[in-house]
Formats: C-alpha cells, structure tokens, sequence
C-alpha cells in the first residue's frame, strides 16, 4: 500500500531489514542501539544483529576496522535479524566492500560519498572507486555528501572539525529516522542525556540529527517514505532488551525470588563481559560482584559464596569454563548450587572472539576429570536469557549443584523486544537451609533429601551445623572421608541420578507440529531457534509440512525426547558447530539424526535452513 | 563478635572435631593445629562463626580436625574461593590454611591477590618447604641445590621469601613463628586475629619424613640463640645468646648485622610495626634468605588499610540505603511501553 | 604334584597371589616390589596391584593408614593381579581387618602376632582379638611373631630398638621367598645397595632376610614349600616393569627415535609423579624435566619448548587436565605437537587420588572450548605404556597436534615382565622441521601437507622462516589472521579432517574370536584389557565363544571398527566409570552397546566380567 | 650471538613485518613498537634468532609487527610458554611482552616465578593501568576508587606496584621507563637485553581510549620535572627541575624526599643498581604508589645471579659429558633375565 504526504509517497512494508556499517570509529554501534530504541517505541517487532571487529580499533579505514550493525523491523513477529539487507547505510569504502554483497540486489545503499577519497578506497582494496567504476549498478543507490552536511549542519558552535565530523552518523541516524517515520523523542532525550556534561557536542549531536530528518523530508532526494506498522503484539508491558543485559535480569530476579543475595565473581572476556558491568551497577539490589584475578579465582570466589549461602554465579566464555573445569568438578562434589554462564564465542583457542557460536555444549557436558554431571540450560533468543536464568538458579538452588547456563554471542548482542513478566507470576524460588541436626543428635551434610536427592544446605553461622566438607569422595549420608569402593559407586551413582531426575522437574518438550503430518523434525538448541522458525514458517507457507521442538533443558533431556523422536523419519540438528548435540542424541536414543553445521562466526540465516530443509524434501 | 555482655566462655575441646588427626607422627602440624585449637576460645567467638578454608596438602587437612565449618577445596585455590565466602558473610572468621607449595606454587597468584585487596582472611602457610603429601619433591620455598625426587640433580630455581613476597604483594599484615615455639605461635596469631583485612603468617614447619630438621638452626635449643632474631615493636633489633647482635640500617640503605658492641646499641634499628611503609619489614625480611642465616621471626609489618570487604560492604549499604532496588522497576527499565 | 626335599613337602602350583598388608610404615610396598622382582628374576609370569592410602602416613595402626601389594605369580601367561588372594600377609589388625574379606576361604594367612596388641586391635575395629575369637577358622593361620624375631635376629647390632623392630619386612620377605622358592641373590644385593650409606642397617636388614628364610627352612612350622614353574615365556630380553616406568621409558625413545630433545613440563600430581620423577634421572639422554609452578605452566612451557623444536610434553592426572584445557586449545589451534600424559584417578574433583579409574575419556575427547579434536591413545597394561608412549609421540610429531595419552593408577604401578624390544626394531620418528619457503618466495605456516595435512614446523632460528602464531583464526595457508566467516569453517573442518584422517595411519582393530561363532563382543579401552581377557580365557574353557577387542585408539578409532561391531549382535562395555566409551560408541555406530561399570577405585575382577558374560548368555 | 667476526649488520626494517598495525591512533604502544623496533639492530642477532612470546591483551598484539618468530598465546600463560622455549632453547632471544592485566591479573603467579627462576627473558609489561582489550575495566594497576565499566561506584582493592612485586619476587633485573620518553626506554631495554636472567621492564603505557593521561603528571613537560627521579647508577637520587629535590634513607629505615638545601647533598642516597640486597631498590619502589607521587625511573636493580637456564643446561651437559645414554641399556636395567 502506497499513500502520499506532502510530496513525498509513503511506502507501506511488512518488514525491512536495515544494515549500519561503518568504521569502528564511527560509532555504528550506537547509531544501530538508538534505531532499535526508537523502533522499539514505536511497537515494531524487531531482531537485531550487531557485528563488531576484534581489534579495539583497527586502524581507521581498513578492513578489519569494519563495524556493523542489522536491524530487522517489521508489523508481525519475526525472529531472526534478517537474512540479507534490503538497505545498506557504508559509512566508509571500507564498510561499503564487506557488506556489498549481503545486500539483495535492487537494494537500497546509501554511502556518505566523503569518505571515498582515493586513500580510503585503496585501504578498503578497491582497485577504482566504486561509486564510479558502476559496479554498484544492481542497487539502488544514493550518494550522500554526509560528512560535510554533518559540519554544515553544526557551523557556528565552538567544537573542533573532528568533534563536527563526528555527528554524521546522528545525521544517518536521522535521515533513516525520517525514512522509516521513526519516532525522534526518544532519540533526543537520549543525546541530551549522553552529552548532558558537554553542551556543545549536545547541541551539534542534535542539529545534525535534525539536519539529517530534514534533509530527507525537504530535499528532492528521496522519493519515498516507509512505514512498518507497529506489530499487533499481545497486550502487555513490553520494553526492548538484549540478551546479556536480559540474563543481567534474570539473576537480579533469581536473587530476589529466591531471597539469596547474588553473588557475582567474574573476569572480563568478550562477549561476556556485559553481565559483569550490568551487574555491577545494582549494589541497591544487594548485588556483590567481583572482578577477580582470573577465571578460577572467579568461580572459586563464587562457590566460596554459595558455601556461605549466597547465590553464587560466574560469568564467562569458554576460554574461561576451560579454566574452570578444577573446580567445577569440585563443586560437584561437595553439592553447592552455582550458576556457570558460558556466552558462547568462536572457538577454539582465542578463535573469533567477538563473533558467535555453539562449540561449547560438549564442554559444558563433559569438561572436567571424573564423572561429574552438570545440569545444562540454554537461552533461545535474548529475552529468553531472562527466563533462563531464572531457571538456572532454581535448579542450582534446589538441587544443590552446579548448572551451566549457555547463551552465545549472538543471543548477548542482539536485542528484541520482551513483554515484560508480572514479578508476581515469577517462579517461587524460596529455599530452606539446614537449621538442626537430621541425622538423631547429629547433622549429616550428605543425608538426602529423597525425593530430589539434594543435600542440605547448611551454611556457616548456623549453631550446631558445624562441619567440613571437601572434595575427597564422601560417605554416604555423613560425609566423612571415604576410600571405601563401594561407597565411592553409590556416591557416583547417587549423583548421577540427583541431575537425572531433575527431568521430573522440567516440562515436556513441546514440538510445534501444527499439522501432525510432518515426516521431519528440526531439533534445535540455544540461538538458532529464530532462524530455524523462521526457515519453517517460510517452509509451511509453501505448504510444505516440517516439525520444531527446541531444547532449553540440555541435561537432563525433556522425559519424552526419546518419545518425541519416535515420531519423525528423519530428525535434523542445525548446530553453530561441528555437531554436537547430534552426537548426544544419537547416542542417546539410537536415531540416525543428521546435522547441520554452520561454524563461521555468525548465525544461520533463515534461507540456509529452508534450503537444507527444501533439500530433504526431495 | 556476638553482642552479649558477657564474652562466651569457650574451650579448646569445642573446637576439636571428632575426626582421627592423620599426619605422620612427629609431624610438625600437630603443634600447629594445637596452637590454634588452644587459642581460639580466647576470641569469644562460637565454633559455628568460624570457618576454615584450606587448599591440598598435609596442612590443608587442617579443616577437619576443628570442630568450626571447613572446607577442604582444591589444590592452590583457598585464598580465592575464601575471597568469596568472606566477601558474601563479613559476619564470619574466615582462616585459610595452606602449605609452601599451596600458597607459593599453584596458587601463587591467588595468594597474592588476597594480599592487596586486603580480605579479611587470616593465612597461615605452612612452610616445611617440601611437598609433603606428594612426597617429597622440592618445592618454591626449598633452597637451591635440593635433592629430592623430581631434582636429583638438585634443584636449580631460587626460593620466594614469603615475607619478602608478601610485602611486595602489598600485603598489611605479616608475620612469621615456628611450630615449635607455642608460646610465639599463639602471641603471632593472636595478633593475626586482631588485624582487620588479610593477616599473613607464615609457620616454619617441620616435616619430619620428607625434609626433617630444615628449620633447626633457627629452632633448636643450641642454635636458636645465634639464629633466631625476635622482632618486637619499639625495641632495638638485637639477639643472640647475650643479645651480642644487632640489625642496623646502612647508609647504602641495607640491613646488616653488627656487634653491637662495635656499633652501640644506639645506632640499632628499632623495629616498628606500624611504620606506613613496608621498607623496613623488607629489609628485614632480607636478612635471612632461608633458615641458614639468622632469621627474624615475629610480626613484620602490621598497619591498617581499608579492607576489601569493608569498602564491599559499605558500597552496598550505601546503595541500599538510598532506596533498595524494586525489580519490576528495573525490568521495565526507561523505554517500555504497553500494548493495550 | 608334591615332592619332598628334606623334611619339606615341595606342591607344585599353576599359580598363586599372594597379598601382602601391613601399616604404611611397614615397608609393604618395599616389600612386595622386592618380591617381585625376584619373581621376575625367577621368570615367573606376574602381574601386580599396589594399594596404597591417600594419606602421608595415617596413624600407626589406624584401617586409613593401611598398605597393601598384591601378586599374582604363575607358570603361564596371566593378564591381571588376581581376584582374590591365596596367600595374605597381614602385619597388623588393621591390615587383617581391610583384608581378610579379600581371602578365599582355605586361604594361607600369615599374621604378625606382635603386632595384635590390645591397643592395636582396638584402633582396627575388632571388638575382640580375632586371632582368639575364632573368626578366623575358614582360613589355614600362622601366628608367627614376626617382630620379636626380627629383634631377636638383628641382636648385637649397635641400631635402636625401633630400627630393629622396622626389620620385620625383610624377615617376611626371606620367610615368603623361602616359602615360594625365590631366588635371594638379587634381595640381597638390593638391600646392600639401598643401605649402603648405613652398614648397620644394611647388616641387620641382611640378618633378618635369612632369618625369615631360615625359619621357614629349619622350623617345624610349615609343612609346605611351592613352586611355580618358571612360565615357558617366547624367547628373548626380559625385565619386570611398572606401567609408569615404560611410560617415561617410551618418551625416552620417542627423543631418541626422533631426534627431538624431549621436554616435560609437569607439577607433581598422584599417580603420575613417577614419570616426573623417572625422566628427571635422564638428562644424559639430553632429558628436560621442568617442574613447574602448576599444570597450566606445566603445559605452557612444554608447548612453549614444542615450538622450540623438542618434542613437548606433560604428565598428570584428572585435575591437573582440567586445568589445561585452555592451553590444548591453543596447542589444536597453533597446530603443534605435544603429549598430554593422563595417569586417570578416581573423581570427580580430589575424589579417591590413589586408586584407579577411567573416567576421563570423555575430559580427553570433549574437554575444551571450541571445535578442538585431539587423537587419544590408551595403554593397556604396564608393559603396554611404553608403546603407548612411543605410538603418541609419533602421531603429535607427524600431524603436529596435542595427543592425549591416558593410563590409570592400576597400570601406573602395577608391574609385570616385558619381554624388551630391540631398539633397531622400534618405529622410526624423524620428523623434518620446515627449512625454506614453499609458497613462492615466502613461507606460509598453514600450508599444509596434503597427505597428512599437517602444517609445516619451522623452528625458530632457522634463517628466513620468522613467522608468527597464535590462537586467533588463521587464514588457511598463510596463517595471517582472519576474521573471515568462510575461513573459519573451512578451518574448524580441516583441523578436524587432520585428526579424523589419523585413522588411516594406525592399524586395524584386531578382534580375537578364534571360532568365529561368537555373537557377543566384548569391547574394552585401556586397563581393563587384562581382566577382560583372563575373563573370556575361563568362559573359553567353559566352551563359550566370546570375542574380544580392545581399543589402544579411541580418536580416531581403527577404520574397521564399525565393520568389527557389525559382526556381532550383542556388544559389552566394561569400563571403570559410569558409561564413557560406550557413549561414543553408540553415537558413531548406533548400535545398542551395553556398558559394565564399576567405579569403586579397583580394576574389575576377572570373576566380575565372567559373571556378566555368562548372565549374557543365558 | 652468531660466531662471526664481523659483527651482522641489520636495520629497522628487518625487524618489521608486513603486518599492519592496528592499535587505536595515538596509543602509546606504538611509541614502544618503534623503540623496540629501531634498537634491535643493535643486538646484531639475525631476527630469527629472536622470539616475542605474548599473551592477550592490546600490548600482546606486538609480536605481529615484529619480523621475527613470535607467539600470541593466551591471556596471562606467556611466561610460562616462553619459559619452556628458553629453557628448550637457550641460543635463543626471547621476550615477554604483557600487560598489566595479562602479566599482573590473570597471570600473576607465571610472573613471579619466572621471575624467581630467573629464566632468561626479557619482559616488558605495558601498563596502562587498565583492561584496553576488553573495552576499559580497571587492572591490578588501577588506583583505588577507579570509575570502570565494571566498578560504577569506584574500585576498592589497593593496586599492586609492579616494581615492588617484582623485587618481592627475587627478581634480578627491574626497571621502569615510559612510552613517551624513546631515548630513556631504548636505554632502560638495551640493559634488559644485556642482563643474564630474567629482566623485567615496567612501562607506562598510554591508553588513549580508555584510560588517556594516566602518566600525564610523570610525562608530561609541564611537570615532569617535579615528578619524575631518574634513577642513575653511583649518582645521588635528586629530582626537580633544578635538582632542588633528593631522597635520604631515614634511620628508621624508609625513602622519604627532601629538599636538597634542607639536608645536604651529602646525605642523599646514592643510588646502587648493583646492590646484592633488593632493599634499596623496593625503598624507592615504595617512594611512588602509582603515579601522583614522584616516581623513580630507570633501574631499580640488576644483579648477577645464575639462570634457570644455564643451570638447566650444565646439568644436561654434565650428565652428557659422563656419557651419553644408550637407550638398549636403560630399557634393559639392571635386573633383566633372558629366555632362550
Ligand atoms: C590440581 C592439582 N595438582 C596437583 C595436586 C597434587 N598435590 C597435592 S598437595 C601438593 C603439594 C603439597 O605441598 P604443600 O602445599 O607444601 O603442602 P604440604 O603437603 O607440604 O603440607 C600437590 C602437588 C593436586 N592435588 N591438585
Ligand atoms: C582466559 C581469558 N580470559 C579473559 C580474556 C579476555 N581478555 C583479553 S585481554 C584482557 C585484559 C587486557 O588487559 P591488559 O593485559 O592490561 O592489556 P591491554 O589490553 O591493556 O594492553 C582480558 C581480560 C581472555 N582473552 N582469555
Ligand atoms: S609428610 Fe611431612 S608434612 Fe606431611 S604429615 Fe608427614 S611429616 Fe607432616
Ligand atoms: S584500547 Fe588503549 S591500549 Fe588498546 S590499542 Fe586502544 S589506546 Fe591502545
Ligand atoms: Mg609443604
Ligand atoms: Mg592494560
């Protein structure tokens, strides 16, 4: 549908995907936050899917400097960042050459033309510039003089020429702003907040903002207005949220539901490094967090506050769980809860440290000496962090264990908007500490509690409680020092089977199969949930029929996994790795599932599922 | 401490667990853990608000034998995992126990840290520089040449000082004593005790299987008298049979050992616990590279600083009392909206 | 067959274990090491079962301060220490104690009655003293006062009272020589060797030795001598050895064979000490050994000396893997050779340090961050460890890969004969280190050998090669860094084509099924090798067809073991953990394997898996 | 060295790689890139006879740029790792290069006992008393109350100083130089190169980014002069734009500054880079806790004591010179029996 205001035509889409890219100087990321914030507010659904360098910062114009930022907006729900742009904002020649060829073609690109100086178009390895050699004829495309309108639009404050180039990207911000009828207050509010101590760079920031809407609205450039309706959400409470800042929350909430205090020790590493500051920031909520010397000194910080009752967690990206791996094991051991948050990056060794990836679930399950079983929950999509670590926290807490909470780069990045939770319906997570001896005049540290197995929770300062724990293997019920071999197989098996019947305690696995018809199943696990219901949904439009279910629970597995493998011919396991969890189902339930493995730092896009899935049809 | 009026009267017996001592007999820890069984009834404080966390070694079976909460973790990671406990309940007593090659070899870096956050942990390390429950390989603190099973060739590495290593870590406290010399022992972590943040100690000790006799010199009723050196506060730094020795400061700005009746006992250092700087406990820690030398025993350094968990504390509190956090708030954040 | 020489009945017995038990301040260990180099000398066919307390010294007399060393001589070959013991030594109540369960009713049990003191057998538990109480009536008993001899022998000595009484091992060891036919030249050499230093000593120890002996001979106390034929072993060079012994022997002839300077990097750790130990005695084979400050460090420099050019390796147990999984997934990643020694231990965290286990198969597969493949190789007896050895250094030199090599605490100090290799026959290692540029004019660290796909090593200071590495990606060929997404996978897929395409390079899986009609396999890894096979010898002579294989390679596993499982409708797992290899298994073959676990810190008994077998069978 | 008589004759470019440098425009690691850089030509070591070993870390990015071997390793392992090389390797150059998280944080415990084993590395730790790598988080080396992404409510642990550490460490050869100051910095790294042993080289490094004018009191024109002390060996310790200010060792046994008119030049210290006692050299570590004080530069200590290495290597070549093992023979031992 095609209206028009003024002399401009408003284009009405159901959804557009839009790329910011820049160099790492240019401040892509920001200028994609704030397009998320304002479309956000104006009720689109939306996924979003930044993608930044390694390097703090390559040097300026060069390829490896390159930063990027995806948005996808449309009037309905949608779940990935989008496959490939429709609109390409290049900051830079450099930006221009590495996303060029995501953009579809007949694409929308618009490229501030300032910066395609003979130097930057060598450093970006062109051989001609590309604004000229035509080979930019299959898109669409605007040269923008952004640089020097930025400056013109701030002339006359007192702020340097570099502080005055700095604006463009608010004055992209604001074009794309008017291009999409983005709402401005938000967008105003924030600048004179983040500038509030630098008057000058506030005024200039939101001139060149304004510059940059009224140079779509009055120039003849631009032909066309879009509109995205806002998405006929349920009704609700909702706000946008990215996955760190979500499972930030969902600890916060943990600690509230469940009356322990958190306590964080964490060391910086990418991506994680978000929980870290987020959780720093809520001392209010009783938060202790502690940057420790290094990955052990973190998780052993964290048990050591668990032993003294607090909700201990640790955040970290498989790096860090390689290192942590001693005292998981010794945690174990001795059954106190921890919350281990792995945000999984690109491996192995250093890898692709700011990009994503699934290779660390065979860790999560197996990374230590001895046996040593872990419950493992994984987050879908970013609000689904928040969900997550609540639920990571109320096994630990109950079952008196460590719990591996896996998200991914992707997932801590991106952002969509969350339909808040009434803190009312939030689960109960309440939970009894030892208060008196349970073993006649004695306490028993290792006596169970039958039902789940989980042992009491005594913490020091309780009268009468007294006593040692360790990681030599234990006696049944009163945990003394035991070499007895007998002992040592029930205290194996015992423990084996405490994480096991938590599948007692989880739900079902729910397959979306709406037809019944399907012959094959798409099993997932953590971020590829999107893309993998976007690729069925596409699928099903076309009438083909395909299954979904998607773990959140990856040890123990739902009760009625097996069952619902059963159901299916063929069962599908797209993975961010070299196949893992297929590994485990097969040797699990003894089905030929296959996998699809995509391990190259980013997501998989909604048609590289479709396509495999399209295959398989055949 | 417990607000009551009256100090609750406590005795070594309730703090003496149940569990049978296993260390090699003639095994200097059994002093060790004596000392501090004896002395603990002193500070008032109930078995259940105390807690020892020790790492992997023979001394690290220390935990078990108190009749306090313990934990007996892993090998090197004590000073780390009570980092947390001590952070989490700053209502508890937090001791970590740990050897030569807990403290110094594996958990080094730990070690190091818990000194200059200043948390208010109380370490004895328990120095037989050997590892005991491996067996016997050298360890940090064994002095170069030592023949053991992983250098029969002898060992070529250069030992830490503790002290030496402590005070360069930025540590408040620290202290060394002998598992012979009961009386010092308990005086030195009696004081331990008293220090608010991280109260080092470091414990000669006798392994009398894997490196019998290594602290004689310093320790035996022949030779204690030329090689022990007892610092106190506020004295001139003098020993000897006679008190015949004495330490001064070299214009050079080095400590050395003179007769004191070549120098005059007014040119001897007066040892000061509380002195700001560590330069002095440095240069004293200095005058006996290992135990064949005369070496001071005694509190080396002893001054306040904010304590990590003090400056934890009152963050929060801080925080807290300007409005304790309400969590639907924090979910909605700035930028919500409703959909009706 | 019974003779008679003198006055002494001489039985003639197929074979015999004996046990001996005692505190561990009564020399049990020497002990039996002793006995069992005299029954090598002898040419016996032995295997051996050290048991030893996780304490230093627990307190005299105390059940935790209890050592124990069993040995299973025979006149054939045998594949394990035994069952059950005929013979039991017992030095104290509390050896009696912990032990006498173990005794087959019938069972010869010699006991120290010096030591059955009211004190003594107090601390051990006994209500009364069992060497009154009747309880010990199933078995044949010799009171004998060991100590009070031994006192008596030593006599006129100038040695303290105690010194003489610590005697009363040797006096048990001539009694127990005398008793077997052992030949006492060697014993007596070993004490004049170890005691050389203090001739008192070493006369007392002398003294005592021929009078346990000569008691044997001269009183009327023992009715029976016994001989065990020497077994009818193939002809050759043999000696006896412990599994950790051949291991460092192995590394040794590694260097040898190769040319590469070996280097260990290790922190002393139960049960792997020993191989530190053993190798730090060699550096007149140009040994290394670099005690370290922990495991990281230990790895660290043992990488750090790989890229040197030696041949890098480090040894430990459990705990000490955990903590080096960040540095193997480095080593994958920078592509260099390494041998990674795990002596497993029972877990999980400090769990039972001085008894055996196999539960770190899957720590070695899966045990990092990242899409990390590692080769596995596995002893599977003492003798067995140094080929072990050898088999690993060559497959981390060739493909330039960390190679795990995984023995347990049963091989590490269990000993048997080895018949010795000829040097001239072992394998050739010589590598060839990388000395000129193959890309053009330049030289590209990640250009790979296309048979192997092993990358080039060029070790610093060979002129004109200066290159760099590290953990972040690399571009294939070059080795630059790169963040390119394609490159990433194409990588992830070459590094593990590299470790897959092993499998053409190790033998095929033998399986041992002389009749061919077996429909049961049972498949093993590692130490439980010899309890299998003596397992599936006795069912054999029950007439039941069982086949048997046994894995020395778990990644890649031999080309033909799919092919080998295929065969068979039913395929057992015995493992000493819950259930590791029989995982991998099901996943890659999906068959529907059957594990047999036992987890009590002690290899299985033979009597354990014949059990199971026939329970299979009918 | 290479045995030729002639000694080898390199330039600048053959110590850079065709890499291209990505730190931040204006990041003072460039500055130390360039020493490093243009001095080694100097050492006339062709450049594959020389290896940057590094952890993670913007620092660690270096040995890219460098035309010779060189390993980024992972955050906080390069000590250790170069240690096995040099001790594989000992005709090798190798250098450390780290940062104050990598080397002080997460790898605290392989630097100081490097630094005790006395390895012969070179190691230069850029500190810029923050995380750069990881986007701004304070470090071991940040002041107290330090404002960072993960302190909102300012940092509370008391930092370390790296060159107190180090000399609590045992270390043979410590020194601190600045990324603005080349002339300085290329004398202070010629002397690290020259030292036997493991040396150390504290630089302060500006983080234009995240941290920008840490140093700018002891770098700066306007006031270096009153807070920078160049340390020069045999020379009395003064400072000041005219020299007007000096360091005494007090009988109490501390630096303190004084005013050179106050006290005489006589009584200053003269400073001893040789000292067989670290005492002199921690004293005046301790004369700047982080850089609002005046801050020494240049060599603290550099004292001859043997190498890991070395030793290492004289043990091997003893061993060998004895004989040379015949591996037929130690397969075999001593106890062999043959069936015929
Ligand atoms: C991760 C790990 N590495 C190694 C060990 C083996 N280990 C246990 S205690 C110890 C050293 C003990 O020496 P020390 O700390 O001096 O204590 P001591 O026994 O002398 O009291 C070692 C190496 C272990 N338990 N865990
Ligand atoms: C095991 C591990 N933990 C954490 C990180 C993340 N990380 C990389 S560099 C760094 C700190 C960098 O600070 P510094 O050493 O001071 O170097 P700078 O960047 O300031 O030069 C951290 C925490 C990592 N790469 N690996
Ligand atoms: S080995 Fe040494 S330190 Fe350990 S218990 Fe025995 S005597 Fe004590
Ligand atoms: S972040 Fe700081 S230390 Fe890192 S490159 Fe940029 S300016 Fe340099
Ligand atoms: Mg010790
Ligand atoms: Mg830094």
């Amino acid at each position: 549908m095609t209206t028009t205001t003024g002399h401009k035509v408003v284009a009405e889409l159901d959804r557009v995907v839009i790329r910011f890219a820049g160099d790492s100087g240019d401040g892509m990321q920001l200028t994609g936050d704030r397009f998320t914030s304002a479309t956000a507010a104006f009720g689109n659904d939306l996924a979003t899917l930044p993608d930044y360098p390694a390097e703090i910062r390559a040097p300026a114009g060069s390829l490896a400097g390159v930063s990027g930022f995806q948005i996808h907006v449309a009037d309905h729900d949608i779940m990935t960042p989008g496959d490939a742009p429709d609109v390409l904002v290049a900051m830079n020649p450099a930006a221009l050459r590495t996303n060029i060829k995501d953009l579809r073609p007949g694409g929308t690109l618009l490229v501030n033309e300032d910066a395609f100086t003979g130097r930057n178009v060598e450093k970006a390895g062109f051989a001609a510039n590309p604004l000229d050699d035509g080979s930019l004829e299959p898109y669409h495309v605007f040269r923008l003089a952004l640089t020097s309108m930025s400056v013109r639009a701030v002339e006359g404050l007192p702020i340097s020429k570099k502080e005055a180039e700095r604006c463009k990207n608010v004055f992209a911000l604001g074009l794309m702003s008017w291009m999409y009828g983005r709402p401005t207050e938000g967008t105003e509010a924030w600048i004179r907040g983040k500038f509030a101590k630098k008057p000058d760079i506030m005024e200039a920031n939101l001139r060149a903002f304004h510059a940059g809407w009224n140079f779509g609205e009055t120039t003849e450039v631009f032909a066309n207005q879009y509109v995205v309706r806002p998405q006929q959400a349920a009704p609700g409470h909702y706000r946008n949220i990215s996955g760190n800042v979500a499972l930030a929350y969902g600890l916060i909430a943990a600690s509230e539901l469940s009356g322990l205090p958190l306590f964080l020790g964490s060391y910086p590493i990418t991506p994680a490094s978000d929980i870290l500051h987020e959780l720093s920031k809520y001392k209010n909520f009783g938060v202790r967090t502690f940057q420790a010397e290094d990955e052990i000194a973190a998780i052993g910080a964290a048990l050591g506050a668990s032993f003294g009752g607090a909700l201990g967690v640790t955040t970290t990206s498989g790096p860090g769980v390689a290192l942590k791996g001693e005292t998981i094991s010794l945690a174990v051991s001795v059954e106190l809860p921890l919350v281990i948050v792995n945000i999984q990056r690109g491996g192995p060794s250093t890898g692709l440290p700011t990009k994503t990836e699934q290779s660390d679930l065979l860790q999560a399950l197996y990374g230590r000496h001895g046996e040593s079983p872990v419950p493992i929950v994984a987050a879908l999509s970013p609000s689904h962090c928040f969900d997550a670590a609540v639920e990571a926290a109320r096994i630990a807490t109950k079952y008196r264990t460590p719990v591996f909470l896996l998200s991914d780069g992707y997932l801590a990045n991106g952002a969509e908007p969350w339909k808040l939770p009434e803190v009312a319906d939030l689960p109960d997570l309440r939970v009894e500490f030892a208060t008196g001896p349970n073993h006649g005049e004695d306490f028993w540290p290792f006596l169970r509690d039958p039902q789940t197995l989980a042992r009491p929770w005594a913490v020091p300062g309780t009268p009468g409680l007294e006593h040692r724990i360790g990681g030599l293997e234990k006696a049944d019920g009163s945990g003394n020092i035991s070499y007895d071999p007998a002992n040592h197989q029930l205290m194996c098996e015992l423990r084996a089977a405490k994480i096991a019947g938590i599948a007692d305690d989880i739900p079902l696995l729910e397959v979306d199969d709406p037809s019944g018809e399907a012959d094959v199943l798409v099993l997932g696990w953590g971020s590829t949930w999107g893309s993998i219901r976007a690729a069925i949904r596409r699928l099903r439009k076309d009438g083909q029929q395909i299954a979904q279910a998607h773990l959140m629970y990856l040890n123990p597995f739902p009760r009625n996994l097996g069952e619902v493998l059963s159901r299916y011919d063929r069962v599908l396991v797209p993975e961010m790795n070299l196949g893992q969890l297929v590994k485990v189902i097969r040797s699990e339930f003894l089905i030929d599932a296959q996998g699809l493995n995509k391990i190259q730092g980013k997501p998989f896009t909604v048609a590289e599922i479709a396509a495999k899935l399209e295959e398989m049809a055949k | 401490m417990t607000a009551t009026d009256v100090p609750l009267q406590l005795t070594k017996k309730e703090f003496t667990s149940d569990q049978e001592v296993r260390w090699c007999p003639g095994c200097g820890d059994y002093a060790i853990l004596a000392a501090v069984q004896s002395l603990m009834p002193e500070f008032h404080r109930p078995p259940h608000e105390v807690v020892f966390v020790s790492g992997i070694g023979c001394s690290s079976r220390f935990p078990y034998y108190m009749d306090t909460y313990g934990f007996h973790t892993i090998h090197g990671r004590a000073p780390a995992i009570a980092t947390g406990l001590a952070a989490a309940r700053p209502d508890l007593d937090v001791w970590v126990i740990t050897g030569d090659g807990d403290a110094l070899s594996i958990g080094g870096n730990h070690f190091i840290h818990a000194l200059r956050r200043n948390v208010n942990l109380k370490i004895l390390l328990f120095n037989n520089q050997i590892y005991g429950l491996t067996k016997g390989q050298y360890s940090p603190t064994s002095e170069v040449g030592k023949v053991t099973k992983s250098t029969p060739f002898g060992s070529v590495d250069h030992p830490f000082n503790p002290v030496s290593l402590a005070l360069g870590a930025e540590a408040t406290f620290v202290a060394r004593s002998l598992d012979v010399d009961r009386p010092h022992l308990t005086d030195v972590l009696r004081r331990a005790y008293e220090h608010k943040g991280t109260a080092f100690v470091e414990i000669y000790q006798n392994c009398n299987i894997f490196n019998d006799g290594a602290f004689d010199l310093v320790t035996s009723r022949d030779s204690k008298g030329d090689y022990q050196i007892r610092l106190e506060h506020g004295k001139p730094i003098r020993f000897g049979n006679d008190g015949e020795r004495g330490v001064i400061m070299s214009r050079e700005g080095h400590c050395e050992v003179v007769d004191v009746a070549d120098v005059g006992e007014d040119r001897l250092l007066i040892h000061d616990e509380y002195a700001d700087s560590p330069t002095l406990a440095f240069a004293l820690s200095r005058l006996a590279q290992g135990p064949s030398q005369a070496t001071p025993i005694g509190i080396f350094r002893d001054v306040t600083r904010s304590s990590y968990v003090e400056e934890v504390t009152r963050q929060l509190e801080d925080a807290q009392t300007k409005g304790r956090g309400d969590l639907s708030k924090l979910l909605a954040g700035a930028d919500s909206w409703r959909v009706e």
